[in-house]
C-alpha cells in the first residue's frame, strides 16, 4: 500500500483514532494487528518470510538469554568451588555456545534475504560467466517473490540478535511483542532501521493522548506529503522521460538528471520518513531520525553521517567495527606494520573494513552491479579524502580565515551534494558502462542551449510545472534551514492561529499542486523494491 | 596514560584531549579515527578491544578510554 | 601469519577484478523502439512495410476507399484506409497519425509467411509456430511490444487476420 | 507560556471551516465547465433546470442527443420529452439515469438506444466523468460510479471532484471564471443542435468479429431497465438510431429483436428504416453519416412522433396552457438558433 494512496490515508486515520480509543494495555496489540494487516495487503505470501525471521530471531534470542542466566546461576553456585581460571574458561565456553547460536540465526536470516533478493542477480552473472567461457546452456533465472521491506526488517531483527549476544539488551519474552518490533508497519516501507533498545519498550508501552504529540506528528506527516506529492512525484515525471531512452539524452540532460534526481530522492526519501516518523510521533512513539539536513554536509564522510543515518550506524556497528577489530584483522595489521612500516600497518584494518562495508552497503541497496559500484565509489571518495587530510590542513594553514567563512562552507556543501548526486545516478541509469559514458558526455556534448530553447518543455512538464517545481524545492530547503535552531513546529506551537493557518495552507497546496491522480500516476517510493 | 595521550594527539593534534568529555558526541572522533585508535591501543598495550565495547561511554574522553584499557588488561 | 596476508590480498584482488569485469560488461543490448518491430508481423502496402504502432507514412498513395469517424466528443479522428485487400486503421490526434490496426480483408493479401483468409488452422500454426494463446475461434500471437496478431476462425478456417494494439 | 487550549481549538475550527469553504470554491473553479468546448459534457446537469414533467424520456449516447429533437415532437404532436444522454453513455449509466429520473417524474414511455450494448466493460475515464459528474448526489449516482469506474479510477474522486481536476490549475481559462457559479444552456431538452452538412461518401469497412454475442452485463442491465419500467408502469421502447458508425452488426440486431419479442417490447431499427423515414444521406448528416444534423433529426422526430401517437397512445398536451407557455419559449430559442443556419434545402 503506497503512502500516497487513499487506502493508506484511511488506514492511518482509523489506526490513529483506534489507538487512542483502545485501553493503554491493548494499544500495542492494535498496532500489531494493524502492522500484520498492512503487510497482508502488500502480499499475503510475504507474511510467511516475515514470520520466519521474527520467530527464528525470537527463538535464538530467548535461547541465548536462557543460556546466559544459566551461566550466571552456575557461576554464583560454584563461587567458592572454582578458581578464577576455571570460572574464566567456563564463561568462555558458554560464550562460544551463544556465539554459535548467534551465527546460526544470522546465517538463517541473511541467507533467506540473500536467496530471495540476490539469486536472480547471482544466476545472471553465473550465466554470463558461462557465456564468457563458451558454455551454451545456462541456468534459468528463478522468479522469486521479494517480500516488502525484507532488507529493513531483516537488518532490524539481526541488530536485536547481536545486541542480545552483546548483552546490551535482554531478550524480549513475549513473542507477540517481539513480532510487533519486527513488523511495525511504517518503517517496513523504507526504514528507519531502529534498535530494540530504543524502539522495543516504546512500542509496547501505552501512550496517553497528547495534543502536542498528535499535532506535531500530523504536521510532520503533512510536510512529508508536501515533499512527496508536490516535489518528488513531479520531478519523477521528467526523470522517467529521461530514463525512457537514457542513451539519447546526453550532455546537459545528464546534468539535469543529476540535479533533478538529487532533489527527487531527497524529497521522496525524507518525505517518506517524515510520514513514518510523524505517524509514529502522533502515537507517542519516537523513531530515530534518519536525516540531519544532509545538504549542509561539507564532506562525503559528513554526508554519510547525515543521510540515511540508521543505515550508516547499522553498518558501522555491525560490520565496520567487528570487521576492523577482529583477531585476523589485528594480526594482519601487526604483520603489515612490521613489513610495510607503521603508516601502512595502521591503515590496513581501516581501509579493508571500509571497502568491505561499502561493498555490502552497495549490495544492500539493490541486486545489481550499479549499486555495488555506487557503494565502492562512495568508499573511494571517503578514503581519498581521508588520505588528503594532511593536504587540507596545510591548505587551511595558508588560508586560516577561509575555514570559518560561510561562503566556503557553502562551496564545500555544494561540491559534496553534487558529487553525491553524480554517483547516485548509478541508481537510476542502472547500467554502469552507460552511466560512465553519460557522465563523460556532460563534457563532450554541448547542448546546454536546450535548457533555454523550450526543449525541456516536452519532457513531461510544462512551463508552469517547471516553475512550480523550482519554487517548491526552494521552499522545502528554506523551511529546513529555518528550522535549524528551533524546529519549525515548535515555533508554530506558540502561535495557534499561525499553526492552524499554516496547516490549512500546506494542505490546500498539496491538494492543488500535488502530482497525484489520473493526470500523474503516483510513483512507488524509490526504495520500495526493498 | 601518557602513551595513550600521544596516540590521541598523533591522530588529532589540534584537540585538547585531557579536558574534553565529548569526543564521540561532538563527532571529533569518527568511526575511522576510532578504528585507527583501537589498532594503536591493541598494539601498544597488548589488549584486544572487542566490537561490543565500542560505545560512546567508553570513548567520550581520554580517561574513559584509559579505564577501558585497564578493565581489559586484568580481565 | 603469511597465509593471512596472501588470502586477504588475493581476495581483495578478485573482488576488484570481478567488480570491474562484470560492472563494465553488464550493459544490456541497446533496445530501441525500432528493433522491437518484428518483421514477421508487418504488411506490404504499395511497396511500404507497415506495422502497428508506427506513424502513418504520408506517401502511401490513394486508398481504394477511405472512412473517417470522429470519436463521440473528444478531439481526435479514427481513420480507415482500405488498400485493396488490406484495411489500415489509424488514430490522428491532430499532431501525429499512428497506425493502430492492420486487417487482411480477403485472400487478395497474406501474412509474410503466406497465410491468408480461408487457410486452415494447421497452416497458420505451421507457418507462424505456436501461438501465445488459442481457442476454438481464435489464435493470438505476440507481434512486438504491445501488439498482437489475431487469426479468427470458424469451423477451423481463417475468416479474418488482424494486427492490433493489445496484450 | 501555556497557550490557552480554548484559543487553540478556536483557531483549529476556524481553519477547518476556511479549508472547507476554499475547497468548494476551488472545486467550482477547477471542474471543467464544458461551455465553449465539448458542450456534450454539460448535458447531464441541464436536466435539473426543467420545470415541467415529460411524457417521453430518451436515454442513450450521442445517437439520441444528436438524432432526436424534442422541440419537433412538441410542435408537431404536442408530446413533451427530454433526452438524458451524454458522450458514449454506457448502458449501466443510462439505467442509473433512468432510475434517478423515474423517482422525480412519471413519463408514459422511455426510449433507450441500444448501440451501447456493444460495450460490456468500463471504457474511458473522460467519458465516465462527463456522464456522471453532472448528476446530483443520490444512490443512482453512486451506482453509476461503481458500475463505470476503470481500474485507474478511485470512487473518492467522484465524491471530491477536486481530487481529479486539481491538475487543471495550469490550464484554467476565461471560461472557468465566467461560468464559476452558473451555466448556459447547451441543449434543447437534451438535444444538441448540429447545423453542419457533410454528405456520406463511403461506408465503414465491415470486419468480422470473434464473438457476436451481446455481453451478459448488457443483457442484465437491459433486464433491470425493463423491470424498473414495469415497476413504474412506463412503456420501454428500444430503438437503434440511424448512424452508420459504429457498425451495427446484424447478429446484435437479431439478439435485441429477439429480446424485444420475448418481452413484448417495441424495437425500431431506424437505421434499416432510413428510406422510409426519408433520410437523405447527402443533406441530413453533419459528419458523413455518424450523426444527423438538425434537418435529419426533425425528419426522424416527425416519423417517431407518428409512431408514438399511433402505436403507443401518446396524446397531445398542447391544450395545457402552462405547458404551452413553457414550450413556446423553448421553441422560440430553438427557432432562433436554427434561423442562422444555412439550410441545405
Amino acid at each position: 500500500m503506497l503512502f500516497t494512496s487513499y487506502e493508506f490515508l484511511l488506514f492511518a486515520a482509523l489506526l490513529l483514532v483506534g489507538y487512542y480509543l483502545f485501553p493503554r494495555a491493548w494499544q500495542w496489540r492494535l498496532l500489531l494487528v494493524a502492522s500484520l494487516v498492512f503487510y497482508w495487503l502488500a502480499g499475503p505470501r510475504y507474511l510467511i518470510f516475515l514470520l520466519l525471521t521474527a520467530s527464528s530471531t525470537y527463538a535464538v534470542g530467548r535461547w541465548m538469554d536462557a543460556n546466559l542466566r544459566a551461566q550466571e546461576t552456575t557461576l554464583t553456585e560454584q563461587r567458592q568451588a572454582w578458581e578464577k581460571e576455571q570460572r574464566k574458561s567456563f564463561k568462555a565456553r558458554e560464550k562460544k555456545k551463544r556465539f554459535r547460536m548467534l551465527l546460526l540465526g544470522l546465517i538463517f536470516n541473511f541467507g533467506m534475504l540473500a536467496v530471495l533478493k540476490y539469486t536472480g542477480f547471482a544466476v545472471h552473472n553465473v550465466n554470463r560467466l558461462l557465456h564468457a567461457f563458451g558454455a551454451e546452456n545456462t541456468l534459468n533465472i528463478p522468479s522469486l517473490l521479494l517480500p516488502m521491506g525484507i532488507s529493513f526488517y531483516t537488518f532490524q531483527s539481526m541488530s536485536y540478535l547481536i545486541d542480545v549476544y552483546r548483552e546490551k539488551v535482554s531478550a524480549e519474552r513475549h513473542p507477540l511483542k517481539f513480532l510487533l518490533f519486527v513488523s511495525y508497519f511504517p518503517q517496513l516501507v523504507q526504514g528507519p532501521i531502529s534498535r530494540y533498545a530504543d524502539l522495543g519498550p516504546q512500542l509496547t508501552a501505552g501512550h496517553a493522548f497528547s495534543s502536542r504529540n498528535v499535532r506535531w506528528g500530523l504536521e510532520r506527516v503533512l510536510w512529508g506529503y508536501f515533499k512527496k506529492l508536490v516535489i518528488a512525484d513531479r520531478a519523477l515525471i521528467v526523470i522517467k522521460a529521461l530514463l525512457d531512452e537514457p542513451a539519447s539524452y546526453r550532455g546537459m540532460y545528464v546534468l539535469m538528471m543529476i540535479l533533478l534526481y538529487t532533489v527527487q530522492i531527497y524529497a521522496d526519501f525524507t518525505g517518506g520518513i517524515d510520514i513514518t516518523v510523524g505517524l509514529s510521533e502522533a502515537m507517542g512513539i519516537r523513531l530515530t531520525e534518519n536525516f540531519n539536513r544532509p545538504f549542509l554536509s561539507r564532506s562525503t564522510k559528513e554526508y554519510w553521517n547525515r543521510w540515511h543515518i540508521t543505515m550508516g550506524t547499522w553498518f558501522t556497528d555491525y560490520v565496520f567495527y567487528p570487521l576492523s577489530v577482529c583477531k585476523p584483522m589485528q594480526r594482519l595489521s601487526k604483520f603489515s606494520r612490521q613489513h610495510f612500516g607503521n603508516a601502512v600497518g595502521k591503515r590496513i584494518p581501516v581501509y579493508l573494513a571500509t571497502v568491505a562495508t561499502w561493498f555490502l552497503t552497495g549490495l544492500w541497496h539493490g541486486a545489481g552491479w550499479n549499486f555495488i559500484v555506487w557503494g565502492l565509489l562512495n568508499c573511494l571518495v571517503i578514503l581519498v579524502s581521508q588520505e588528503c587530510v594532511p593536504l587540507y590542513t596545510r591548505f587551511y594553514r595558508r588560508f586560516p580565515r577561509l575555514n570559518e567563512s560561510a561562503v566556503w562552507h557553502g562551496v564545500q556543501a555544494a561540491r559534496t551534494v553534487l558529487l553525491m548526486g553524480v554517483i547516485r545516478t548509478l541508481d537510476c541509469y542502472r547500467d554502469v558502462p552507460l552511466t560512465f559514458r553519460l557522465w563523460g558526455s556532460m563534457f563532450t556534448t554541448f547542448n546546454y542551449g536546450d535548457l533555454f530553447n523550450g526543449a525541456v518543455l516536452d519532457l513531461g512538464l510544462g512551463r508552469a510545472d517547471w516553475i512550480l517545481l523550482l519554487i517548491a524545492t526552494a521552499v522545502m530547503f528554506a523551511v529546513s534551514l529555518w528550522g535549524i535552531r528551533e524546529p519549525v513546529r515548535a515555533k508554530l506551537d506558540r502561535h495557534p492561529t499561525a499553526e492552524a493557518s499554516a496547516v490549512a495552507l500546506v494542505f490546500l497546496l498539496i491538494m492543488i499542486f500535488g502530482a497525484y491522480g489520473i493526470g500523474f500516476d503516483a510513483s512507488q517510493f524509490i526504495y520500495n523494491q526493498f | 596514560m601518557e602513551q595513550l595521550l600521544n596516540i590521541l594527539n598523533e591522530l588529532h593534534p589540534d584537540v585538547d584531549f585531557e579536558s574534553r568529555e565529548d569526543l564521540i558526541d561532538e563527532g571529533i572522533l569518527d568511526s575511522l579515527d576510532i578504528v585507527t585508535l583501537i589498532t594503536e591501543i591493541n598494539d601498544a598495550f597488548d589488549v584486544s578491544i572487542p566490537a561490543e565495547e565500542i560505545i560512546p561511554e567508553n570513548f567520550n574522553s581520554a580517561a574513559a578510554i584509559w579505564a577501558l584499557i585497564e578493565k581489559l588488561d586484568e580481565a | 601469519m603469511k597465509k593471512y596476508v596472501k588470502t586477504v590480498t588475493a581476495m581483495l584482488a578478485v573482488l576488484m577484478l570481478m567488480t570491474s569485469m562484470f560492472a563494465c560488461g553488464s550493459g544490456e543490448a541497446e533496445v530501441t523502439h525500432e528493433t522491437q518491430r518484428v518483421e514477421e508481423w508487418s504488411l506490404n502496402v504499395n511497396g511500404k512495410e507497415l506495422y502497428v504502432g508506427m506513424d502513418m507514412p504520408k506517401d502511401l498513395g490513394e486508398p481504394t476507399s477511405y472512412f473517417e469517424a470522429a470519436s463521440c466528443a473528444i478531439q481526435g479522428l479514427d481513420k480507415d484506409y482500405t488498400y485493396g485487400s488490406i484495411l489500415v486503421k489509424t488514430e490522428d490526434d491532430g499532431k501525429t497519425e499512428r497506425i493502430v490496426g492492420l486487417t487482411i480483408l480477403d485472400d487478395g493479401a497474406a501474412t509474410t509467411m503466406g497465410v491468408t483468409i480461408g487457410d486452415s488452422r494447421d497452416k497458420v500454426v505451421g507457418a507462424h509456430s505456436t501461438p501465445k494463446s488459442e481457442s476454438e475461434t481464435a489464435l493470438v500471437y505476440a507481434a512486438g511490444v504491445g501488439v498482437i496478431a489475431k487469426f479468427l476462425l470458424r469451423d477451423g478456417v481463417v475468416t479474418s487476420i488482424t494486427y492490433t494494439l493489445g496484450e | 507560556m501555556e497557550v490557552a487550549v480554548k484559543k487553540r481549538i478556536l483557531s483549529g475550527v476556524c481553519a477547518t471551516v476556511a479549508v472547507i469553504v476554499i475547497w468548494q470554491l476551488l472545486t467550482a473553479l477547477m471542474t471543467p465547465k464544458y461551455m465553449t468546448s465539448i458542450p456534450e459534457g454539460a448535458l447531464i446537469a441541464e436536466y435539473y433546470e426543467e420545470t415541467s414533467p415529460h411524457q417521453v424520456l430518451f436515454v442513450g449516447d450521442c445517437e439520441v442527443y444528436e438524432n432526436f429533437s424534442p422541440i419537433t415532437l412538441w410542435e408537431e404532436y404536442g408530446i413533451t420529452s427530454y433526452i438524458r444522454g451524454s458522450a458514449q453513455q454506457l448502458i449501466w449509466q443510462s439505467y442509473y439515469l433512468l432510475d434517478e429520473m423515474l423517482r422525480r417524474e412519471s413519463p408514459e414511455a422511455v426510449v433507450f438506444n441500444v448501440l451501447s450494448v456493444k460495450y460490456g466493460t468500463p471504457q474511458n475515464e473522460a467519458y465516465n466523468r462527463m456522464s456522471i459528474d453532472g448528476m446530483r448526489w443520490s444512490s443512482s449516482k453512486w451506482g453509476a460510479v461503481q458500475a463505470s469506474m476503470t481500474e485507474e479510477e478511485d470512487a473518492i474522486t467522484y465524491l471530491f471532484p477536486l481530487l481529479r481536476y486539481h491538475s487543471r490549475w495550469n490550464e484554467l481559462s476565461g471560461e472557468d471564471i465566467t461560468y464559476l457559479f452558473r451555466r448556459d444552456r447547451v441543449g434543447y431538452n437534451g438535444y444538441l443542435m448540429q447545423t453542419g452538412v457533410r454528405p456520406v461518401t463511403s461506408q465503414p469497412p465491415w470486419v468480422p468479429l470473434e464473438d457476436y454475442t451481446v455481453p451478459q452485463t448488457c443483457m442484465d442491465y437491459l433486464d433491470k431497465m425493463r423491470e424498473i419500467c414495469e415497476h413504474y408502469g412506463v412503456e420501454l421502447i428500444l430503438i437503434k438510431a440511424p448512424s452508420i458508425y459504429p457498425l451495427w452488426y446484424e447478429e446484435w440486431d437479431a439478439q435485441i429483436a429477439a429480446y424485444a419479442e420475448a418481452h413484448g417490447l417495441a424495437y425500431y431499427n431506424f437505421l434499416a428504416m432510413s428510406e422510409e423515414i426519408g433520410i437523405d444521406w447527402e443533406r441530413d448528416t453533419y459528419d458523413a453519416g455518424l450523426h444527423l444534423n438538425v434537418w435529419g433529426a426533425e425528419k426522424l422526430s416527425t416519423y417517431f412522433g407518428k409512431l408514438l401517437t399511433e402505436k403507443h397512445g401518446l396524446t397531445s398536451q398542447k391544450n395545457d396552457a402552462v405547458l404551452s407557455g413553457i414550450w413556446a419559449e423553448k421553441c422560440a430559442a430553438y427557432a432562433a438558433e436554427k434561423a442562422n443556419a444555412v439550410s441545405p434545402y
